[in-house]
């Protein structure tokens, strides 16, 4: 089959090569995801484990819609978006196993890392909505100095219920800051439906509150993700303030990886899966109208699986962390807090005869 | 009678103040048909309905805000944070609103503030808090920190029939792996009376929650070396029951604080003033502290045991204490 | 002249009395104001003096909507509100000069004071915002339990960018609750002007985002506020859940007594105080299409100012709060927090010695 | 030189790290051409126009988080509570976020949040807050509480100069009423290290914001006795400054802790406890505290003088501890 010319409003103007680019991220995304899960089955992973399956669309589409100069705020779903922005598989895979060399140094789980120097994404918190505040101040910064830059900040249809997400949407709003918000709806806030979540019918619908424009788009289609996305960070660059866009999109696999979603109506999730999966429908659309051939697409199917295998030797390799580093950089000065008394000269807090799980065994 | 867990017990104490009291309700994030992130309040939604336990939006602020709404009109709200972290976003509405409710206006306001706290649990540091100490310098709370299964269920019960409002920590390292009997009948622990998980003679351990556990694995420790270890669980530490701690010094002269919270600024501090006012002459020691180090608290096994409080710490301060 | 027949939809349905009663509302909280600043000249009222001066229509007119057994939430600027709802003048006074047998007994400043036994209306706090979620707890027990009641809560133009506010009607909104919000919009948040406090265009653009019904009302026409108060009030008491209402006023003195509104454009106030008087302009309407004689206008004149000297010698004759009284009433269970050691026995808190304005006279 | 009030000092200092340092910028509620409710910010509008100091919706959650996001990126932001008491809405963010940025993911975020405190002047309990001991226990804040104007100046420098995030309370009742000459210079007073307001030998009062000058005055009166009192102005209480606790405590051997904050759960009891972990074998009497009733703080003027400390209870306090 002869290559068709790209039609440039099927492919919103990006080149053949960054049409290819969208694919890998979001199946590096899923590849990535699915070595998480043997590993979390291994008892390799620290904690819990937070899937983007079936969202990579929303996540892969409007980071790429950014300059490496713009800065994302991502949330736990947005592990794609972290790898269009230069995250490495291997940092990721660190940070879910705790290791020494990870991104945080074992400070902090999962994908709550950063890097505000060259790549610009920040770190987020686990306390839904506080990113808002503090990306309005980001994108404030940049208009204050005249920066050519723009943020994009993520949060979920349960987010927005909170104070802080509201406080922030509202300042940056008033403030004019170069900022994107994407509401990225995914049915769900852990068991609880968008409609106990709000009595809003969409949640564009938040935006004329706020004095500004509000955009839907279809999160499980990467392209269109990508192009809502690129049109608001171009008119945040010009100066147009904040825009709202709401994804909709649908969240396949529990909150974590332990939940078994009992409140999910049967065939819920496999109609999803079946009919509306974005690396499904993207990979048709390649193949299809943006020409493509199954090669090309099985090509970085096999160089994405080389990667996610190289990282992961490489992340199983690294140290874990040292105890006493526990004590650096809370503050520039000190640069670590002192051991407390009891602890001087004690080589390892635990002591063999340490026994936790053998509390409650004793006589009350 | 059969054991249940710490978590059980819960949620025992609540069915039963539900049945009791139909004012008695529910609402938290994912508490409804779900049952809690943790399932705590698992069976409640088929037992009591929909609007007696009752999911919100993600609104720690909101919700606290609605419970003391209800409450200044006779219900008897149990409010659940998700995890005891995101209590912080609704420490306004329990500091200035709550708290205050009964003394600038009047208004009753019983509500208990529950949810999932502490560490050990490689939870990193927005899922393994102790926020305990945030809350000691606000009148009209009181602050509840069980530590074993029968107080769990009996203390759950005097908060949620106490006429002002309650913090009450659950320590989710303790929901699974500690279990206990319950007392027959109408078990309710009183708040603001302390408990003397163990006795014993050279030196005393004030301490609190799953450092319950810890001091009482050391002093058992210290047993096999001669060292007599009593070991006081609070309970309760807004009110704190100066008379339980003035006994224990009295009774050993030697003091050690320990608790899971960083040591700055933690409840330590407090019970070591009180310990200076009220029996000063009885100290034989300088009062000491067992803590955390001053850090937030770190997700990566090495760190988070480094900077916790360890049963081995304990063990050595009480030999430090115990030969001053 | 003749009295002509009341035209039902000019007085909404009111009788004879209620319309009088609206207007005796508004002089009343005027009077009593003005009395209030008298006492403020002669340094009776301890801290500050917070006027509803041209807003009186928006309180009076809302709150005249509720019946006895619902509840009303107001704030700084609902003076007018509280009366209505039975709050007597010589509770203010008492409250203003921090008298002993004021409602919160000197614990609490101004009109921060409420009743939720007899005349239903909350204690507010100083915290913006905090009330909505309230008020959304106290509606929703009136829906847990069947009882047909209904809540009225208060915010400002600011309050409005507050977390409390938006957490609070969220949730109100998706429960369902019989509230009715009102947006007091009286262009100022102290001296910040609506456009720096939100981008939006009209505040009951945010009704939307919350999926519930937004009006518009007149606040300086008692009429309007009352008609689309009762509307939302009666849509709530029939299952309808929350309504947003925006009233449009004008704070026509400074935040509090002391603030010389140095922000304001010149002529500004004299406009509305001008043109937009809500006391003027009803009782234009009232000796105009509603066929009141001026007279009758003029007895409520004068009830009200005997109203107000009366309670000003009542509250005047009151006694000061009691030093020890402080220690009453945190908790049910103590009753009293004990004294501290050092204060056991000791008859005056401040001895003769102290100071207090003298401090910084000794050397460092 | 020219005496300038404590308030007029903060401005002052804010003024020249803004001339300094192009980054330093203000946000805040109606301190742009309105200048703030109590004018710390009077005319730094008008000379620094539009970008520099902000009006901002009234969101304090929302404003220290936008601080936060500009400190990454370079920016030193000093952020304006209209009154301390609303800090409480930014708790979250203060000890979630702010603190734990450097921690958790290598984040500079060198905010100063500052704003009217204390109580004595009759603003009843929403606008009389001292609420320091909250964050006493948040590793990675800074809490600073200047009661000079020499020391409001010197120290809001430091604390826009600080590389990492300072809570900076200033004392309303000393705004207008404390007046001093500023050093020459560019006068920065570290963070971190205590001042001896008023030398003395048989005991000391450790204190620091407005009740220092109550112990300078009580330490005036108990001269006349013949009862040489040395006061401590601890200046920071986050790091404290464990070197001159210790060393006053050496010299005196008796211990007052003077704070305006209710007794329970403030700061006291994390003087007293390193008061006993430094040095307890130099004590010759309990460390005692003087302290606010463990009350709301109600507005009426004989209700707000009974439940605050006044200076006659120092008096009192200091004449037991020096009989002891
Ligand atoms: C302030 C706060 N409250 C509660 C939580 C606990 N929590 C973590 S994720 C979550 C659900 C989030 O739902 P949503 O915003 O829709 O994001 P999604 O997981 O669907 O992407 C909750 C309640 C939290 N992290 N922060
Ligand atoms: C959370 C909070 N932040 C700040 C303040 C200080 N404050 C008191 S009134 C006010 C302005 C309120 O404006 P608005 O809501 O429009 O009410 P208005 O006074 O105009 O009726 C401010 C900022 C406060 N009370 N609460
Ligand atoms: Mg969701
Ligand atoms: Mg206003």
């Amino acid at each position: 089959m002869a290559t068709p010319d790209l039609n440039a409003s099927a492919s919103h103007g990006l080149t053949r090569e960054q049409l290819l680019a969208l694919y890998r991220w979001m199946r590096l995304t899923r590849t990535l995801e699915e070595r998480l899960v043997a590993l979390y089955r291994q008892t390799k992973v620290v904690g819990g484990l937070f899937r983007s399956l079936g969202q990579e669309g929303c996540a892969v589409g409007s980071a790429f819609a950014l300059e490496r100069r713009d800065v994302l705020s991502p949330l736990l779903r947005n592990l794609g978006s972290m790898l269009v922005k230069g995250a490495e598989p291997v940092e990721i895979l660190r940070q879910y196993m705790a290791k020494g060399d990870s991104p945080t140094r074992g400070r902090e789980l999962n994908i709550h890392f950063g890097d505000v120097e060259e790549r610009n994404f920040v770190g987020q918190i686990s306390h839904l909505g506080d990113m808002v505040p503090v990306m309005a101040g980001v994108t404030l910064t940049f208009k204050i100095r005249g920066e050519d830059r723009v943020g994009l900040v993520y949060v979920g249809d349960g987010a927005t219920s909170t104070g802080a997400f509201h406080e922030g949407i509202n300042f940056a709003a008033v403030q004019r800051c170069p900022l994107v918000v994407i509401v990225e709806n995914n049915g769900y806030a852990y068991s609880t439906p968008t409609f106990r979540q709000t009595a809003a019918r969409q949640f564009i619908d938040k935006a004329i509150g706020y004095g500004i424009p509000g955009v839907r788009a279809d999160g499980n289609d990467v392209l269109d993700a990508y192009r809502v996305t690129r049109d608001a960070v171009d008119n945040a660059r010009q100066g147009g303030g904040v825009t709202l866009i709401e994804m909709l999109t649908y969240r396949r696999r529990g909150h974590a990886e332990h939940d078994n979603q009992s409140y999910v109506q049967p065939g819920e999730i496999e109609r999803w899966a079946a009919t509306n999966d974005p690396i499904d429908r993207y990979v048709a659309r390649l193949t299809g109208e943006l020409g493509f051939t199954t090669a090309e697409v099985e090509g970085v199917d096999e160089e994405v699986r080389t990667v996610v295998d190289t990282a992961t030797d490489q992340a199983e390799a690294s140290p874990p962390c040292d105890g006493p580093d526990a004590l650096r950089g809370v503050y520039v000065e000190p640069a670590a807090m002192p051991r407390l008394w009891y602890r001087e000269g004690v080589a390892s807090a635990v002591d063999a005869h340490e026994r936790p799980e053998s509390w409650g065994t004793h006589d009350v | 009678m059969s054991e249940i867990t710490f978590l059980e017990a819960i949620r025992e104490g609540i069915t039963e103040e539900m049945e009791r009291d139909e004012n008695v309700f529910c609402l938290g994030e994912d508490i409804g048909a779900f049952g809690g992130a943790f399932k705590v309040t698992d069976g409640l939604h088929a037992r009591f309905g929909d609007s007696r336990v009752i999911d919100t939006p993600i609104a720690e602020a909101g919700i606290v805000g609605a419970a003391a709404g209800a409450a200044h009109y006779g219900m008897r709200p149990v409010v659940e944070m998700q995890f005891i972290d995101f209590v912080s976003c609704a420490y306004d509405m329990l500091t200035n609103y709550v708290a205050t409710a009964r003394y600038r206006a009047f208004l009753p306001c019983p509500i208990v503030v529950r949810g999932p706290s502490g560490g050990y649990v490689r939870g990193g540091p927005f899922h393994s808090q102790n926020p305990e100490a945030a809350f000691l310098h606000t009148p009209g709370l009181k602050i509840a920190y069980p530590a074993t299964a029968e107080d769990a269920k009996g203390m759950i019960k005097a908060a949620i029939r106490d006429d002002d409002p309650v913090l009450f920590f659950e320590h989710k390292y303790l929901y699974r792996r500690i279990k206990g009997t319950m007392p027959p009948g109408d078990h309710v622990v009183p708040l603001g009376v302390a408990r003397t998980a163990r006795e014993g003679t050279h030196l005393s351990i004030i301490t609190y929650a799953a450092t319950v556990w810890k001091s009482l694995e050391a002093a058992e420790l210290l047993a096999a070396e001669g060292i007599s270890v009593e070991v006081i669980d609070l309970r309760t530490l807004l009110p704190l029951d100066d008379s339980a701690i003035v006994a224990t010094v009295k009774k050993t002269n030697r003091v050690l604080v320990v608790h899971e919270d960083t040591v700055t600024g933690g409840v330590g501090g407090e019970i070591t003033a009180r310990i200076n006012e009220l029996c000063f002459e009885w100290l034989d020691a300088p009062v000491r502290r067992v803590a955390a180090h001053d850090v937030p608290l770190p997700y990566a096994p090495p760190l988070e045991d480094f900077v916790l409080p360890q049963t081995s710490d304990i063990v050595r301060a009480c030999r430090w204490l115990a030969a001053y």
